[in-house]
């Protein structure tokens, strides 16, 4: 595997007989055989691809970045008002704007050619053709490390009714796409099911090798001096903090369903809430509307969690996944 | 890119203007000394009331204590809180953010129009030409509220020997009416325009860009926008601020922007 | 019907050929049949039975009372804690703890006999037979004047599944009550399922007289020091203005899918956020976690909403319901 | 049941104890003069840093000025929040709720056991006594903390004329070691207890109650305890501060409490 700061592990692990040269506490995580240098990762849709954060902290501080979701053809999103200040959080209907994959491949993955993070390609689609078209497409990319599948998307040759709603589907694409990309796949879930726990069965089955969690959660505003919403969208999704201690039960729910590494998502706002994340299960943990906030965050949560293990005197970060006591 | 700078501030000096207006500075900021009128600034609290950073244009530097003014009314969460500030309190600042606005020729005659709380920027735009040695005689300031209470800082406008032309919709204060409508004599007028051409420079509500943006178009007067929407990032990663753009898809008001030439959005 | 405070339409609602002697903004609001005195309600779980809520403001200032849900035996609910506080919300797994139902009828309902408002009694169970029994020993209590069935439970006997999570058992089980009981019947749906509107649809098909939502949403949070969750119970329910986007959505959606009365929930903490309710569609909106932080709240809600009514130039709160004017 | 208030309340005086102890007085509160010891309130801010209301012991009255004072340490949001606080600023008391101490037989022996910042109703139950024509020398206050630190406001408890018997974790004030040894030898010791027979009143972290617990029921004394749990309502309508009971079930602090009888509660 030839991403610059990674090691490949597949075939094994790499050696870790360098391990006395490591840093202590040791951050690394290992998820589908990859080894990220941290469990700080970014998540997509609130970090562009790449380069504006760049401007405020060196990206290689990063375990690893998750850009913008990509679709087949650029879209330029939802006419605004595309987002609404919310108590906790905020909604967004920012409509999946990208430049397209062509676009990202020719333009965006290059910009992330020097660093020495994991790179993660989120794709998004309104068919399954598209999912197999745009990962197909990044299969030559050798930055591409992953692709997480954002699976909250409407499929529109089924009435609308998203992807992720239903564990067969979310199986049925999960394994479409695993057959034209040969590198991990990261299915990416939404917390607007019943039981997140068989859509997560559902990934698994379909050859998933990690699972993230959570999308946003659908809600909505309304301005009661124009009786409108406030997003032109009428609905949108609902992130910040506000969301976590949902998205903390449902990461912990699929850590206890699934066999592969759960990555954790949903209002992580500062370094307890990663460790909050990595106790219920997750391998890594995004931060998202945090960075709107606290741009720099990822670099305060590195100097922090190593902080917390030396205080917990644990030498790696892997000893706090899924470590939860429950009553 | 260039950088982005997140930093510790300090509130150095408050000054109440009328009618909940503030004037308040902030320092120290390294980076002051390179700050244009236009851009602006995205303020953090450490315990912030409000979800949003809140954004405010650079209302003047201080480039020798390394200081920024901004001026803020009242009205929610976010200006509540830093009317609340204490000498000496903290707040972080993202910034310089956005785009500048675009100087004009020196023989140009400054046509600037703020509408409310949209005049800071104007301000630091004059006291910034003026210091570069443009002639206040060559600004012309136009500035519109509701009344007369909504006119705040006339002495300071003053003091740039600008011409001032201020306009309230009850006539309490200067012209009775909008203040666009105003603009609009002035360049229907023949001879007062001054000896160049004009340049029209705007901050202030939707409805009153929307009218500069037709006037320039009407009199074939070039123009700038200054804009503002909700900022959820202000750095362009959210995608949230957009504005749609008269050749179809949207551009970011925190990045492309916020200041726009007339003409080319769709407002 | 001889509740105090409301006037039956059983037979047909009541002549309203009193209107000009009522007040103006007219707050009242027709559910079920029923007037209410406005659609200012109290949570089930958020103002007991009542006695210590009247200590802080007149009861009779609401239009309606929901209690605490009774379950057939007296529960004393999970052991501490059983709380905990989040961003913009917090977690409870209280347990169901409660008086029992013959306690209830015994001691609780007569406290608000004297009381010309609604009661609602919530009604809770782990089995089909339990909601019945509750529900019709409650028939012979004139003073409960509604039901609202609280289905986020466990259904003992098909494993544990909630009762809310399944539209047909939604259907079976307020079919079941509402032969037992005469008067109306409001489900009380449970957020956490992937289509809310064929929940309602449900529910509606079963006979339900009206349809409040939202219940609380699942979540969790952990004490990263004891690595324990903050919750004896591990998992408890999300509430407050943090859950207020998805609450407003939910609403909206069962609004626009049956044709009975909504009944809104989740996250109201004044008198905008009622507003926002009802525009979205409900025809009287509950104040659950803001009575903690504010009890005297629904007194509060009742004057601005007063005053919102007569700046909009509107005679009646019912003008507002669903006139949300979406994009 | 007895009202109620919910009321506005301004900050009247501030007093900065040592260790980031603050002694706040705030009024008018109209119920000032029926206000027991043990009795607390829940304070509730316009702009709330953290999502509950917070309570406090109330730690005196000034039944003429009808104001009550809170002695807190600051330690998160809540107590921030009210350290920053300014003179007039305003914030809504629920109060006061819960059941106060029981007082003491006038020739019994009070022992009063507080544990860092336990001590302001202790402190409050002691003056409310003396008030009452109790003699201060039957009054013994115990009273712990990790070292010399966190032992504040020693003067107004040595002023009271009561016994004061620290004792730090650390030896650094005091006697060495738990407060809670200390009130055990003090017990054991024959003669020391005075005249009557002894109460105890206890305050501090849940170790120091548990413990007080244990001694009162090994050494065959009555006690109350006052506790603390987190509270969403503080007037009993949530049924979220719950503690369980001996006999089975639970009670909730905010309404059977916070103060219950030793021997009663599951610890
Ligand atoms: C580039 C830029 C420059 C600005 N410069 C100034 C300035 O110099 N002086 C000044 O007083 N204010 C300025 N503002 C507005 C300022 O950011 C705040 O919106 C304003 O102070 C009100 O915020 P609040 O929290 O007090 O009110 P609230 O009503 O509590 O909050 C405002 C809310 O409305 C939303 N919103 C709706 N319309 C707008 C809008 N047009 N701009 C921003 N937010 C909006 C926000 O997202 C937020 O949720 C500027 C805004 C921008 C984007
Ligand atoms: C009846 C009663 C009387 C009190 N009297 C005093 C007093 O006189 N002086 C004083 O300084 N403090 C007192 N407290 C504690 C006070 O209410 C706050 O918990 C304390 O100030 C810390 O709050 P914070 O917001 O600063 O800290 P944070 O750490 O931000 O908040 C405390 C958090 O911990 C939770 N919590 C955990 N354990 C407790 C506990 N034992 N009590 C309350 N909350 C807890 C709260 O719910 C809250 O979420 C009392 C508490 C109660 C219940
Ligand atoms: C403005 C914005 C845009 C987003 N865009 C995407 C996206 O394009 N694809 C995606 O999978 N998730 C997207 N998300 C969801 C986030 O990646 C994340 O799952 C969610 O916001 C919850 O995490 P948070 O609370 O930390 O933000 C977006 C979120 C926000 C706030
Ligand atoms: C402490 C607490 C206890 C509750 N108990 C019940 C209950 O017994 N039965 C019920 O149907 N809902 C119960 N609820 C849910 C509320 O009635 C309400 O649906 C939910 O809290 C969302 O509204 P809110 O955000 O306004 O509180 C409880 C909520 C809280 C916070
Ligand atoms: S505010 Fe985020 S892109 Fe402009
Ligand atoms: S805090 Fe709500 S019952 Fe005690």
């Amino acid at each position: 595997m030839n991403s610059p700061g990674m090691t490949s592990a597949r075939t094994k692990p790499a050696p870790l007989n360098k391990k006395d040269t490591r840093e202590t506490p040791d951050l690394s995580v290992e998820i589908a055989g990859y080894r990220f240098k941290n469990p700080i990762w970014t998540a997509s849709g609130t970090c562009g691809y790449g380069e504006e954060l760049d401007t405020v902290f060196d990206l290689n501080r990063l375990g690893a970045i998750v850009t913008k979701s990509i679709t087949r053809q650029p879209r330029p999103g939802h006419p605004p008002p595309r987002c609404s200040e919310e108590s906790g959080g905020m909604l967004n209907a920012i409509g999946l704007a990208n430049v397209g994959v062509d676009n990202y491949i020719a333009e965006k993955l290059s910009f992330l050619d020097g660093y020495r993070i994991g790179v993660i390609v989120n794709v998004a689609g309104f068919s399954f053709q598209e999912y197999i078209e745009v990962c197909s497409m990044l299969a030559d990319c050798p930055r591409a490390d992953m692709i997480e599948l954002n699976i909250s998307c409407p499929n529109i040759s089924s009435g609308g009714i998203e992807f992720g709603d239903n564990a067969k589907e979310v199986e049925r694409v999960v394994s479409a796409v695993k057959k034209v990309f040969p590198r991990p796949i990261i299915p990416k879930l939404s917390p607007n099911v019943t039981d997140i726990a068989e859509i997560a069965r559902g990934a698994e089955a379909g050859g998933a090798d990690a699972i993230s969690l959570i999308n946003t959660l659908i809600g909505m505003t309304v301005n009661i001096e124009t009786r409108r919403p406030t997003l032109s969208n009428n609905r949108g999704g609902l992130s910040g903090p506000a969301i976590k201690p949902i998205a903390l039960s449902m990461v912990n729910r699929v850590y206890e369903s699934v066999r592969v590494p759960v990555i954790g998502i949903g209002g992580a706002m500062n370094c307890r809430d990663v460790i909050e994340f990595m106790l219920c299960g997750a391998s890594a943990v995004q931060l998202g509307t945090a960075l709107f906030l606290q741009p720099d965050l990822p670099v305060i949560v590195e100097r922090e969690l190593k902080k917390y293990l030396k205080k917990q005197k644990l030498d790696t970060v892997t000893e706090l996944i899924g470590k939860l006591e429950k009553y | 890119m260039k950088p982005i700078i997140s930093h510790e501030v300090f509130l150095t000096s408050r000054r109440d203007l009328k009618n909940d207006h503030l004037l308040l500075g902030f320092g120290p900021f390294p980076g002051a000394a390179s700050i244009k009128p236009g851009q602006f600034v995205h303020i953090g609290f450490r315990n912030p009331l409000a979800f949003y950073r809140r954004a405010f244009s650079i209302a003047g530097v201080n480039t020798v204590k390394r200081e920024i003014e901004i001026i803020l009314k009242v009205i929610g969460r976010g200006s509540y809180q830093l009317s609340q500030l204490r000498a000496g309190e903290g707040v972080n600042f993202l910034g310089p953010l956005g785009n500048p606005f675009v100087l004009p020729g020196k023989r140009q005659t400054a046509l600037m129009v703020a509408g409310g709380v949209g005049y800071p920027p104007l301000l630091f735009l004059a006291m910034h030409m003026i210091e570069r040695g443009y002639d206040p005689k060559n600004i012309v300031f136009f500035y519109g509220g509701r009344s007369s209470e909504d006119i705040v800082d006339r002495a300071r406008i003053r003091k740039l020997g600008v011409r001032f032309l201020p306009a309230t919709q009850n006539g309490s204060f200067g012209e009775r009416g909008m203040i666009t409508a105003l603009l609009k004599r002035f360049l229907s007028t023949p001879g007062t325009a001054g000896s160049g051409e004009n340049v029209i420079f705007a901050c202030g509500p939707e409805g009153l860009l929307e009218a500069v943006d037709r006037i320039a178009a009407e009199f074939e007067t070039p123009g700038q926008l200054a804009l503002e929407a909700p900022m959820p990032c202000g750095f362009g990663i959210c995608l949230g601020c957009v504005v749609p753009l008269k050749s179809g898809g949207f551009a970011r008001v925190c990045k492309e922007g916020p200041v726009f030439d007339t003409g080319t959005l769709a407002l």
